[in-house]
């Protein structure tokens, strides 16, 4: 066996590999909450395949100290579950890591390196001989695991306790059956090996005011809270959460007390294109109303896009974003439908996009998603992702303030109507390029024609070269009022930086651990974090202040990048890409590796 | 269209409604489609059925896709709200548009290449979804406004005005709603103001979907001899099911003479259609029945018209789902967002 | 009245204002022919309304000894047959010429001005003697003032005489009628105006060897030497007649002469999602199939190019652009789908386009469009627009080598399966990104399956971050191959060059003639035309060349720039955008205003 | 699936085919749905099926959309060619892939969700232009891949996993394709594989479109009790109209003593589907007849199974649009390209 591993307490990342569909997720899920509930920050990845069961799956937890949120690249312990997978799960291991693995069968061919421990539990014999029927034996292995790793890691047993109390509190029968599976775990593992590892966790109190949530039930929370009434939708991974759980918050919090009737109207349209339609009629009417999706469903919405686009209709839509192109990796995680959600649709069109880093931004981002709709009368892209949108993050409780009430833009209602001498649905009385809108059936004086051909200040239609033209105008006069409302990008500046680094979304833990890594080795560097499109002063302002920007992106061909260069007045030459695509969530070192590359590579050319 | 504005479709008109409105307040603007066009009868019928009916404009909203017949909206009711989508997809609006607002009256216009190609899919879920508006199809059997291809309406053997022969069977909108259970299913004729101005109240009054497929000539490209949507063709083919009325919830229903053959059909909010049978035994409520007879008429060529099919106990949409009665756009914040309180409750199953 | 109008013999402009569904567009063109075949080059734009009868059209013929083929901006001779259109017609025509107008009915208050001179000729009057029957009396009035106009501008009668037996060859009982028109009109002229205007025209022998035709046509002649054989398409204004134009084609020249049987197959989709679902399942079976369409089409058809990018699919589309966004001016022009074709999809996608200048272009471009297809394994759009599909252009005659072959690329038919080892779908056997593939049912040793998602270099599923990074990493290599395979840009330098100018497609006749008269008024540039994207070699050339670029083109937010800045070495500082997008086609005269504007701005700053 | 291998599907088949090929050379890569899935029955129908009736599997175009269902392809003949498309764009490709070359044998495979969802438009329109495919329906009423939502097909009143109750009217696959006119309707269930095969090779056999819509259920979303998609509500509710046996061309059809309640119904290529009635006088022939029925079926609850239409005398696409009989892709350049001369001719026009 090998060298001696150090010590890390708080800081070491627990993988553990699975077959999807036999259970596993709800007990690495009372593993992550436990470290949770211990006060020490965790996240935790969840690696799934597109199919529902017998596959390969990993879930990743990383547990650490400082708070870092994204992967670190390494391995300290492998759950090995699936001897499908054994051979690569092994060589994934961190020299002087470990490796735990079920030895009811033998399988030393197979385990065979010098550099990490092997732990091997009987544990599917243990099983088996505690539970009869078959589906216990499979979902009490897993639990058992869990006991094991309790004693590796040092886990508190009371908090393990008392989650499963929670977890099982209407489910009694249960209860004791769990409480067994995590004994029998936990007293094999301290009656075999030396626990605590050097790898474990230490009670901290760095969780309070915390939750562990995905991206996807947060911006379901914005939704409601914002006040959104229609939902239309058509399932697609990785978006289908999001819906599912804007649905069962309506139906416990929407509920009218005296009739039992929904005041909201959730629809599975029939396809995307249905999707979009729908969430447009009800924008139309006066609805806060959303649709989410995913990348062939943000194909499919491309002709309805440039009809909202050029109608000016408010729209709140979520491309969780997966690999692409075309079905690509439907589990995988990516950020590359920027330019295809930026430009969306044919004929002159341009979209605002908000960038959420995590789930907290997704709660927040969605409420203003909606004010910035209304306000700005034109489709606003929420484009959160896989990675975001469906794995467990650590985030700052969410606040909500009672005094928050929509901001629906330009609108009037009954009684401005009433007092109104005529009303122009498409004149630009402010001279900021947005006008006045009214909701259907309001008023009399309120009607008028929406048509996504050429249309006048009043509405009518129009073929004639130079009122095309002033429409035209005006949408890119508005265009630049847009740019004032975009929330701001966040900066982190270091001393003495060398070189900026601009990001955006779920590429923030990553870049944040690897700037940190970097100024230690003594590269400090200046990071901008966009969170929205079309891009403010304060981005103009970073790049006139870095005459060298590396842009961090997950995608293969620049994408964020790209959009830089179109909309502001970055230079070819300063933007440098790095560039991550394979379908996991970025990692700190990868980007480590990159700008130090691409660091050396300038120097050496200078 | 002339350049000479055409006097104002309908008759004078000379008498006020019940809501002290003119006919000619629920006109639109000139149609600029052909002079002659099927489509704007259509238009001089709804002009009348709303008048009628005394609806204020403002609480109705007009759907439509794309083509000489959804360009229909533009031409009645330009004091009403109105809608002009994209090709193929005035149901997917129109759903979510009453989602928003079920107040409203809802009438879409389309056309059999809006609804019967590109449309299609549309077409069928909001039947399935009982959505609760008149949709109407104005149908030629062409895309009139790209210039006379045949749509998925046109018949067997129908010839193009060039000479082109259509070889592929027909999608009939009428047959598709009644397989589907659309709860309301008519077919009229532009030519046939009398027949339709009662089918599209009933259409109206109707609590979830109801149809109204209207063979609409187009004279332009689909007028010729050996059409099958022409004038002449549709008026020699043309065969009444029924003598159809229209009576309001408050008035009585007076059974004449001929009683014996006038079913009287309830609508949701009281009023009645009167059917008096032209075509003996025909049971407009008999769904397989009605499918046999209209694949029958099809074999024979014939153009039957009237109520085709209606099932007075249809489920709309939101009964279906059991949204509130309150159009949800009516709704305070306060109904609707839970508060700072139940946000902290909520995220405790997060900790 | 007014100043004495000079002499412009063989160089003016004649400007009909109709009414649609009157049949003026067989005068017209008639008008037209007849000027071509008097050896005078001449062009003609159609600008028509997004209705079939009874609106506003115009017809506007350019007559250019030196054969200019875009708008000039002037009016010299103004028809006008639509009252409705009296006023707006009457401002536009240039100070000295001349307005025609049926003076049967008085117009004297509407026709007030004094720098031009008024022909009035009471056309319906004339008529209505003649001619008994209502249709009668509108369709020749067309003819007559055909007739009116042959004596003002001193056509041959004797050409007009031709055409017409030619064009009612089948149909005598109108041909004399025709004539009788002609003459009606003819006479009127020569008895009561002094014949020929100053505007007229003197023949020439500058049209030998050409061809009046439109780009729709001439790609459906494309289509059918190239040898396509399936084509689905759904309708829609300005594509359809190209579909038209191949299927009458293919009725001509592709029945089977012993079975009297298709040797084609066209499609008429539901809509433009079937239409390139079909296109890709008759381009996977092997087939040269393409699918024509139009902006919304394109918007629609976006997901379905993903799967086309992803598994590699040859795949001729036609873009035939309208003005945008959304149904926007469906019967005018622009050059708008630049960004949504190159980069259509979600995911990391990016497809070849090419820019056919003109009806002669878009016949040979057409034939290469199915070439590259079949060799670059990728969807090929061609961006043509309304201007060029439509309206009719002076071409040099088509040219076809009867040894050409269509260049299938790399294809393994029965023969090399048979003495294959194995074959792998996906493998770069040859190193330039570009794989081997077969067409079904050819070979059992053929046989792969195609699919979406992720797959490995034999075709098999995979979620594997390395497989899915091999894949991404080679398509972008076959990228690079690909430009190498880009036809050409055309570069047309000028002595002392004081900047360079850019565009693309349509726009290249107004920008020849502007940089004709800037080299006049002592400002040369040289101009290149790209015809392709990816971008090349030569453009790179170029843009090294140039420290100031104007970047031309039909659209509101400089798409052609745009790509520029994203896909070549351009700088933003060195690009300057000239742009025009009311819908009608881009007249020379804007071209030189704005350039100069942005000279002597760029000179004042400097 | 489980990572170790299952035995290979189907009977371990010792005898050789026409072609000399084993039944395991009709086999396809190792399943990755569950266990028990509906779907893996249907995999190996198909593998028998094809194997049965000796056809080359390079000969079979295999095409798809995305869903649990459309991942079938990749299940049974690994040896042919493959085209698994986007979701509910199936029948676009297909007919595509058909224009190009007629000689394949297509069979294209889809879910509830691919079809009568997403893909509604594209099979309707599939139908109207009776494209010579076999159309194969895995219907589980729910949409396995995303994970357990209602599809287009689950009856009023059945229950979701979480016990969330269906609200709306189901699309009914057969029924559309009876309305549309389909040549050749049938319904399985994936767990009665002796009455699917005979029904699977006449779809093949038959030239137009063949639908078979096989109940297919979803163990892991949709075979719990309230669900009526189960294994077990099927076989309670499954309602066998004929008996059916499939005879090839060559061979004599036999009418056994009890020969007066069976029916032969000749295929395009003079093989033969033999049907003995269980349900007397159900007539597949008669297109009200089996419309009435089936409805009345559905209002029942009941599964009705079988051969449910057929025309024998539909025509196909190729046939009604005049296409040659050899594939278009085998044309050679000549054949389809006019030449020099004829351009030159062609251009005439435009001088
Ligand atoms: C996405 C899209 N595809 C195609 C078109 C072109 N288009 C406009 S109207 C129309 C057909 C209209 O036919 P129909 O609905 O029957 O209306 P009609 O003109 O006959 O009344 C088509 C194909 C379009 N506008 N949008
Ligand atoms: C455009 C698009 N939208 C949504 C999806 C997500 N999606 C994948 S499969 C599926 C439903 C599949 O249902 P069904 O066809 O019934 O197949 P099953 O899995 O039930 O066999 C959906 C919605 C997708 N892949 N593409
Ligand atoms: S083209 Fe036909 S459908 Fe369109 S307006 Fe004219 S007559 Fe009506
Ligand atoms: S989820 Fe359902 S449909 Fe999908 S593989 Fe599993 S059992 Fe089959
Ligand atoms: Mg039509
Ligand atoms: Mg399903």
């Amino acid at each position: 066996m090998s060298e001696k591993t150090p010590q890390r307490v708080n800081d070491f990342v627990v993988k553990l590999a699975n077959v999807n569909g036999t259970g596993s997720a709800s007990a690495n899920g009372l593993l992550m909450k436990t470290i949770f509930r211990m006060g020490v920050p965790v996240t935790a990845k969840n690696f799934f395949p597109s199919n529902i069961q017998g596959l390969p799956t990993w879930y990743e937890i990383r547990v650490s100290k400082d708070g870092y949120q994204s992967r670190s690249g390494r391995v300290d312990l492998m759950v090995a579950m699936n001897a499908q997978t054994y051979a690569n799960d092994l060589a994934e291991v961190t020299a002087g890591g470990y490796l735990l693995y079920d030895s009811s069968w033998p399988r030393d061919r197979q385990l065979k390196r010098d550099d990490i421990h092997l732990l091997g539990v009987p544990l599917a014999k243990m099983v088996n001989q505690q539970y009869s029927d078959p589906r216990s034996r499979i979902l009490f292995k897993n639990i058992a695991y869990v006991g094991v790793l309790s004693a590796l890691l040092d886990l508190d047993p009371a908090v393990i306790d008392e989650i499963l109390d929670q977890l099982f509190a209407r489910k009694t029968s249960l209860l004791e059956a769990n409480h067994q599976a995590v004994a029998l775990g936990r007293d094999y593992a301290l009656e075999h090996f030396e626990c605590p590892l050097p790898i474990r966790v230490e009670p901290m109190d760095k969780t309070k005011g915390h939750v562990v949530i995905d991206g996807n039930t947060a911006a379901a929370m914005g939704c409601l809270f914002a006040g959104a009434s229609v939902g239309a939708w058509y399932p697609i991974t990785p978006s289908t959460s999001l819906m599912d759980a804007f649905k069962s918050l309506c139906e416990r919090y929407r509920i009218d007390p005296e009739t039992g009737k929904n005041r909201f109207c959730i629809i599975q349209a029939e396809d995307e294109l249905a999707a979009i339609g729908m969430t447009l009629g009800a924008t139309w009417s006066g609805a806060r109303s959303f649709t989410p999706t995913s990348g062939p469903g943000l194909s499919l919405m491309g002709e309805f896009l440039g009809l909202a686009y050029f109608t000016e209709l408010p729209l709140v839509l979520f491309d969780v974003q997966r690999t692409g192109p075309s079905t690509g990796l439907p589990t995988r995680t990516q950020q590359s439908d920027i330019i295809a959600a930026a430009y969306a649709s044919h004929g002159d069109t341009r979209h605002v996009l908000l960038f959420p880093k995590d789930p907290e931004e997704c709660f927040y981002l969605t409420v203003e998603a909606f004010d910035l709709a209304d306000r700005l009368q034109t489709p606003v892209m929420v484009l959160s992702d896989l990675d975001i949108g469906m794995n467990d993050w650590m985030c700052p409780e969410f606040k909500w303030d009672d005094n928050y009430r929509p901001d629906r833009g330009k609108v009037l209602r009954r009684e401005e109507l009433d007092s109104a001498d005529s009303f122009s649905r498409y004149l630009d009385v402010d001279g900021d390029g947005i006008c006045y809108r009214t909701y259907p059936g309001d008023h009399p004086k309120g009607a008028y024609f929406l048509r996504g051909s050429g249309h006048t200040a009043n509405a009518k239609y129009t073929e004639d070269p130079d009122e095309y033209t002033d429409l035209m105008d005006r949408l890119r006069r508005k265009w630049e009022t847009i740019k004032s409302y975009m929330p701001e990008p966040v900066l982190h500046s270091r001393n003495k930086a060398v070189a900026g680094v601009l990001a955006c979304g779920s590429s923030d833990g990553a870049v944040q651990e690897a700037l940190d890594r970097l100024e230690e080795q003594g590269v400090p560097m200046d990071y901008l974090r966009v969170r929205a499109f079309p891009f403010n002063e304060q981005v103009e302002a970073f790049l006139a202040e870095h005459e060298r920007v590396f842009v961090v992106e997950q995608n293969r061909d620049g994408q964020l990048k790209m959009l830089l260069l179109n909309e502001s007045t970055a230079t070819r030459e300063q933007l440098i890409s790095v560039l991550h695509y394979n379908g996991f969530p970025l990692s700190s070192d990868s980007v480590i590796t990159q700008i130090q590359v691409a660091m050396s590579a300038r120097g050496a050319a200078a | 269209m002339s350049f000479i504005s055409k006097p104002k479709v309908g008759h004078p008109a000379l008498q006020r409604n019940e809501l002290g409105l003119w006919q000619r307040d629920y006109e639109g603007t000139i149609s600029t489609l052909c002079a002659g066009c099927g489509h704007d009868s259509i238009s001089a019928a709804l002009i009348q059925t709303f008048f009628e009916l005394s609806i204020e404009p403002y609480r109705v909203a007009k759907t439509s896709g794309i083509g000489c017949s959804s360009k229909t909206p533009a031409y009645f009711l330009s004091q009403s709200h109105a809608f002009n989508s994209v090709h193929g997809r005035m149901p997917s609006v129109t759903m979510g548009a009453n989602a928003a607002n079920s107040s409203m009256i809802f009438v879409g216009i389309s056309g059999d290449g809006d609804s019967l190609s590109i449309g299609m899919g549309q077409f069928c879920h909001a039947i399935r979804r009982n959505l609760n508006m008149a949709y109407i199809i104005e149908n030629n059997g062409v895309y009139g406004l790209t210039k006379g291809q045949f749509s998925a309406s046109a018949d067997i053997g129908s010839t193009a005005k060039k000479g082109e022969v259509n070889n592929q069977k027909p999608i009939d909108a009428a047959l598709t709603a009644i397989n589907q259970g659309a709860g309301y299913v008519a077919r009229g004729f532009s030519g046939d103001k009398e027949q339709l101005v009662p089918l599209l109240k009933g259409a109206l009054r109707h609590k979830g979907m109801a149809l109204v497929d209207i063979i609409s000539p187009c004279v332009t490209f689909n007028d010729h001899e050996g059409s099958t949507k022409s004038y002449a063709h549709t008026r020699e083919h043309y065969h009444q099911l029924e003598q159809t009325d229209f009576v309001p919830p408050a008035e009585e229903i007076t059974v004449s003479s001929e009683g014996r053959e006038l079913t009287p059909v309830r609508l949701h909010d009281g009023s009645h259609i009167l059917l008096r049978n032209v075509e003996k035994d025909y049971d407009p409520r008999d769904q397989a029945g009605a499918f046999a007879y209209l694949k029958n008429c099809q074999l024979r060529g014939e153009i039957p018209t009237g109520l085709l099919f209606i099932d007075e106990n249809s489920i709309d949409f939101h009964e279906r789902n059991n949204t509130i009665e309150t159009p949800l756009i009516d709704l305070d914040h306060e109904d609707i967002c839970p508060g700072a309180d139940v946000l902290a409750e909520m995220l405790g199953r997060y900790r």
